[in-house]
């Protein structure tokens, strides 16, 4: 990771709200990394994100942004793309986020396909509001709300979005930049929905989850596996263990929503208004009147 | 009792399934071409087959466009109607039935008319709806001929032997009603001088998707919910025309979500639902509110709480609406009572979202949206769709301070500058900030619009003659049919009306029109939220509240009963 | 199905809001079947539901009912659940209902694995609300509101369950009321959360998954498919062309909500105010005056 | 300028990390235990670490319970102070800083305080909070024996080596502390005659608690949100000892359909968010109203719109409660603006919920919440937890018309009758109906208790002398102390104080207390919307509104400043 300036740098006296030695800092380093090397336009992206210490992310890159509600970070980039198939759209949300409050619109995304990349802040823990468990904590866990441990089974996104044939579905560890570049430039370069989920450590409310913890329980995905077989890659997805890191599952089949809606290639705010002629066709087509 | 001689009430009722719905759709078309003022309103349970369901057409002299309750004419096709319509009906309502289901309630006025034979020799059971048609068509004299363009037009899609059958039933049926007693068709109106060709006939619901074609919405993403869902079909069905982006949400949290993602990015955007819907969708109107982003929101009342009575209808979420979303923000609210109200008000509802840059609500009802009338094509004006868009530089910055606390609104991708929102409190740039100051002016400068949306309301209209008016009859939305005709037959110097279709934020001249006269409020809710708005708006006090929540609407009699006192004592 | 009556037939006059020929009359004789068949005491059980003509299930039943909101079946059975661990809750919903609005209470009640059996009337269709597509209808089927045809992906019920590791998942068809019977029977027995995903047949509003469609695009499992196998159940749940009828998956070694977080026997209903010792107790150890 | 001398305002000012917390929580209760009377409060960012975060302890002759904006002594760990605080220091504060990272603001009143040295010596940095600890004593000239047994009992856990080397660096700091120019112990008031042992320290999210485990709360299903967290934290920690099933949800309408669930099925369930979440919660509020099924939601309040500033204050959600969920029911909402009022206003909102089958709301907000004071253990008082289930047999109906409009509640499994609820409308029984004069009667017998739940609404509290004064000022919630101390300091007769602790539906008495007086109504949000709420509810008008919404809470100082003319014409 190297410390010049990319054309996503925020003013150097920009007040990053990150608690030092946060996972977040190598993430925006690799998100903006990847966005530069891609060579996309600031002006032509726009970054949607909710509520959450991850879903601060574009703050602190110079773009478009969008950062919205809590958990509804998805939809409102689904009502960006769909006005106008120009901008280049990618979502910053945390575990919290995205698999909690939004979990709804996570799996509704999917079966859209439209062209967006995902890219979850995966913490295994609710920064902003201070430690409690989110739905990728792992059992056990302490937290000020679950004081006996977590007894839920951890939310697993990457056995989801496989389930539900996400056309491209990934997992990064924030601790390995130059693969977390590498994957998230993939998948923006994706036509579809992209999931990149990056594992992200919280060095003040995940004590369990630690940069050395993501290291040991991590591997890389095995050169020989075929991204394209769904039923290996869910396999992955699910096994217990140690997680797997890369490209688990693409499916470059899937038709994308604007093509299949007919969305135009034009910007919605550059529709004129209807025209009269238009207009007063669909007045006589009312059906009560046009027989 | 009838107030009123020169028109006639037709009920039409039928279980879901037998085909009301076709029959109203044929006959409407063909008595307004035939020069006669209608209207017609429905009542129906929430179910999709069986039930007690009915259609009121009413053929008027005047224009009207309320619901009267008593039936002079009723046309049953299942045993219910009876038990469902007993209070409706009197000695001198006539009465077109199956002597054998229709039970208790027969008697002398009673016209045995045997539609499921005429069905059977047509074809099938499946006629009775094409039977029933063609009688009403006999009862009034009115020449069958339309109706059998109508069935050919409707039916070819099923073949020659549909439309034929069709055919064969309402002349069965036609054929029945032309023996009717005359005693009856002398009440049918001479047709109005309107001539049929410049009157459009259509819902409520079309009349709402009209106003937002009309206003150049271009993306609607909603969840279904009865009666929100008219305006998300129409718009579906008129998409390829007019380039409108059409999705269903998955929830009605991800429909406002995707409105505002849509309209920061340049689009026209509404989102249609109900009462319930609508809850789900205070956050985002606060976002709304918040990012200074454009968004109508459509809100199809029908009574709660909860999911209450899901096809009946009330004007029971102005409250909701008037406080929607937490934290103190600007927003506008209008309430349609006609055709060509619920045109306009949807065109300035676009016009005002996007020019102030806030969340404007659309409050309609089920009786408004299914009720049917005319309009006058000329009366359907189109309010220039004026970009509010600027293209940005470098320098832009989406929330600069400006006199009018309305900054230039650029979209991401248009100029070089970038465009930054966020539901944090933000700065200028649209960057979280945490300085009370900045703080203070933001707010201020969200709050700033409320003074010229007020000056900018639509006034209220009058209906009958204020000067000399002691007492004021105010009312909102869709109860303006039903006050004018109460009005109308009561005919009391004493008493004007006042009809708001703009209901928030109100405009200031209204003081001068209320002021020192008894306020009386009519209003289709358990409550009075709109006397109490305009209490809290004016400081005026409220004197009686003329109340129904029952789930349906007032009727011209209700109406009429309860300000009798008042125009006449 | 014989017509005799059970113990949680409605006296006779009930009017039932289904349309006739529905597939909804014979999932419901089927259910009050199981539950007649499994002896269990209607006042022992909740049956919990949304909104939508499933929904209207219990309407149609002798049993304690909570018809909540649309969407929000699952969590309201939680709470029944957990505030009274006699009760057998059993939650019916609809499509729209279940996996539309209620799509994150799905995947987060799977999450937590407790007592509850969940049967959806899956008609691939918005019935109540008149025919626009569900989360599972069938790609291209023309709507009011779909006009062109269904652009989305269907929602993949199965296959979601058992990515996360749902330790029931079921799914029946409403013209084979024996099937439907056995499955729901075990699905009730089951402890722990029980997903029966019935194809029910809208006959008004569905013109393309009809009753004959049903019996011609489903199958029954295989008798040697071992449902404790994952990866088999989910290359089921996922497979293209017919859908598998029968016990997809099953896994009986996760633990219930209940046991995990400790809720006792005694229903909540029951449960005294805290005794003045407790009471001062706590008063006692508040941090800042505890030292 | 301080408006009274008898007591003291020492801020402790740090970035979050820093260890502000920790500091507060030793001192308070040594200063307490020393027979001091105490008052905090603290404002911070929202985010983990760093950041310009503060926190104020008062050291007070009387009891007060205030914010004041002036800082007598302030202790700076962070560069920030200065920029951060100006507004609040002038030449008479006391600053103890290290010079080097203080910056501009330095000058003679600033005492360098080698605080970086001290932790140093200490064993390292991470003791800075612990030198800060020691001075504060020191300069107040307080004993340093408690904090060293605090020291002790809180690192236990970390070791000898960390207990050893936090003594070390109070002593240090203390040492320090006790050369303070003697200028300032003069200002420091005497202990007051309270002894320490029955006076409890806690902060208002205790107090929530406390309330709720009184009511025998046993069931919370909360979406973690600040500043509503809190008593879902404290409830989880006492779960065991209490019974109470403790869930966290996946967003905030699993959490209240959750509760109602829970609460069908016979607990006495809590539901805890802010005004964000609340949003979400709408429709279940329209829920609990239409089946008629107790639920007590926490709204911690915090400026809005949107996301607005999550970790400051506001009282922005009346407004939003008073009309959340659409349609009309039945409900109460309190406001509490003391330790001991939330004590009461949460055992009551558990009574009335039970009683009354309703859904009841209590309105805090994050200075509330956050702020710690003092309450005489002989004033948390319990109110009797009277079951309102009852068995049932088997002719049982839920919605059973009464007298008063509330049935016997059974619950499922408890007697041999069936309980069926229903969000449509519905019979006695729970089942849906569309009848008409059904709905009627339910509408009616769901509103009936609106009418003794206003008679048994608490009554205000007056705050100084009600006979005699000309001009009420009105406040509600959180604005209690801070009026109080404001009116104490004015001691004008003219003025007396009116505080509300159940804010809606209001106690009938009001009238009497308020009628034929000027009326100021003091509260902290942007529009003034319980002035709003107070004129629709009795008529009466607001003569001026003295509002704030920057995100802060208002001071001493700025309500005195806002009613001096008042006070003295
Ligand atoms: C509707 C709503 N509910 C709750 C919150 C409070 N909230 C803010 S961030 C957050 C959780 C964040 O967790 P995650 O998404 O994992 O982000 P992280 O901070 O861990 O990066 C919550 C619960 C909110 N802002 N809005
Ligand atoms: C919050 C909310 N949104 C929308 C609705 C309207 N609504 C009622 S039922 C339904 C869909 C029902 O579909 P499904 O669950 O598949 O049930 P079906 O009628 O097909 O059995 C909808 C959208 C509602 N009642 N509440
Ligand atoms: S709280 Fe955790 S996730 Fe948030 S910035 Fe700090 S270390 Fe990172
Ligand atoms: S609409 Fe469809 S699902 Fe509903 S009752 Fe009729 S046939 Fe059944
Ligand atoms: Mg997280
Ligand atoms: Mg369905």
């Amino acid at each position: 990771m190297d410390n010049r300036q990319n054309r996503f740098d925020m003013p150097s006296d920009t007040d990053v709200a990150w608690c030092p030695g946060c996972g977040n800092h190598m993430l925006l380093k690799a998100v903006k990394g990847a966005l530069d090397e891609l060579g996309i336009d600031p002006g032509s992206l726009v970054m949607v994100s909710g509520i959450g210490q991850a879903a601060k992310a574009p703050q602190y890159m110079k773009v478009n942004m969008f950062n919205g509600l809590h958990g509804r970070a998805l939809p409102a980039a689904f009502g960006i793309r769909l006005s106008n198939r120009e901008l280049v759209v990618v979502v910053e949300s945390g575990d919290g986020d995205m698999y909690g409050e939004g979990g709804n619109h996570f799996l509704h995304a999917i079966r859209r396909n439209f062209d967006v990349t995902l890219i979850v802040h995966d913490n295994m823990v609710y920064g902003l509001t201070k430690g409690q468990a989110s739905p990728t904590t792992q059992r056990c866990m302490k937290t000020p709300v679950q004081v006996g441990g977590v007894i839920l089974e951890p939310f697993n996104p990457l056995a989801v979005a496989i389930a539900l044939d996400a056309p491209f579905v990934a997992r990064a560890y924030a601790g390995d930049v130059k693969q977390t570049i590498s994957l998230i430039k993939k998948a923006i370069s994706f036509k579809g929905f992209a999931l990149v989920d990056v594992f992200q450590p919280c060095v003040v409310f995940n004590k369990l989850n630690t940069w050395q913890w993501f290291k040991e329980n991590t591997y890389s995905i095995a050169a020989d596996h075929d991204p394209t077989d769904r039923m290996a890659a869910i396999k992955l997805a699910t096994a217990t263990g140690k997680f797997p890191l890369g490209m688990l599952y693409r499916n470059d089949n899937r038709a994308l929503y604007e093509d299949l809606a007919g969305i135009g290639e034009k910007p919605l705010h550059q529709q004129q208004a209807p025209d009269e002629k238009d207009f007063r066709a669909m007045l006589d087509s009312i059906p009560m009147n046009n027989h | 009792m009838r107030p009123y001689p020169d028109d006639i009430s037709l009920v039409i009722e039928g279980a879901a399934g037998q085909g009301v719905q076709t029959i109203t759709a044929a006959l409407l078309p063909i008595l307004n071409n035939s020069g006669y003022n209608v209207f017609s309103c429905m009542e129906y349970m929430s179910r999709i087959r069986g039930g007690r369901n009915s259609t009121e057409i009413r053929i008027t002299g005047k224009i009207r466009r309320a619901f009267t309750a008593h039936i002079d004419v009723l046309f049953a096709l299942s045993p219910h109607a009876f038990e469902h319509l007993q209070n409706r009906i009197d000695e001198k309502t006539l009465i077109f039935a199956e002597k054998e289901q229709f039970g208790n309630g027969w008697n002398e006025r009673c016209i045995d008319t045997p539609i499921a034979k005429f069905a059977i020799q047509a074809g099938g059971p499946v006629y009775s709806n094409t039977v029933a048609a063609g009688a009403v068509l006999g009862i009034l004299g009115i020449p069958l001929e339309p109706l059998n363009i109508f069935l050919r037009e409707q039916f070819a899609i099923k073949g020659d032997e549909a439309v034929e059958n069709n055919i064969k039933a309402a002349t069965l049926g036609y054929d029945f009603g032309l023996l009717t007693p005359p005693a009856l068709k002398s009440k049918i109106p001479l047709p109005s001088t309107n001539d049929g060709e410049s009157h459009l006939l259509m819902d409520g619901n079309t009349a709402l998707g009209i106003g937002a074609i009309a206003a150049g919405c271009n993306f609607i993403c909603s969840y279904p919910m009865s009666p929100g869902t008219g305006l998300l079909s129409f718009l579906a069905e008129r998409s390829g025309t007019f380039g409108i982006v059409v999705d269903q949400a998955e929830d009605e949290i991800a429909a406002i979500n995707a409105g505002l993602g849509a309209s920061y990015a340049g689009a026209r955007a509404v989102v249609t639902t109900s009462g319930g819907g609508f809850d789900l969708m205070q956050e985002g109107m606060s976002l709304a509110g918040m990012i200074e982003t454009p968004i109508v929101v459509h809100i199809g009342q029908r009574p709660g709480p909860a999911t209450g009575l899901p096809t009946r209808t009330e004007q029971g979420d102005l409250d909701l609406a008037l406080h929607a979303g937490h934290g103190d923000f600007a927003r506008a609210i209008f309430a349609p009572g006609t055709l060509e109200e619920t045109i306009a008000t949807m065109q300035q509802a676009f016009d005002l979202a996007q020019r102030f840059q806030i969340p404007v609500i659309v409050l309609t009802d089920q009786y408004l949206l299914d009720a049917v009338s005319t309009i006058d094509v000329l009366d359907i004006k189109r309010l220039p769709v004026a970009s509010t868009i600027v293209r940005t530089d470098e320098k832009y910055k989406r929330y600069a301070f400006t006199d009018d606390g309305l900054s230039p609104r650029g979209v991401p991708g248009y100029g070089d500058g970038l465009v930054r929102v966020d539901s944090d409190e933000h700065d200028e740039q649209g960057l979280i900030t945490e300085s009370f100051d900045m703080r203070s002016r933001m707010m201020e400068k969200r709050l700033k619009r409320l003074q010229p949306l007020a000056e900018e309301a639509f006034p209220p209209t009058v209906i009958g003659r204020h000067d000399g008016a002691e007492i004021m009859i105010v009312c909102w939305g869709s109860t303006r049919g039903v006050l004018e005709e109460a009005l109308d037959i009561l005919d009391s110097k004493r008493l004007a009306g006042i009809h708001f279709s703009q209901v928030y934020p109100l405009n200031p001249s209204i003081l001068a029109m209320l002021r020192n006269r008894r306020i009386i409020v009519i209003e289709n809710n358990a409550r009075g939220q709109f006397a109490d708005l305009l209490t809290h708006e004016t400081g005026l006090g409220i004197s009686r509240r003329i109340l129904k929540a029952t789930g349906e609407p007032f009727s011209v009699e209700e109406v009429v009963d309860a300000l009798q006192e008042e125009a006449h004592g």
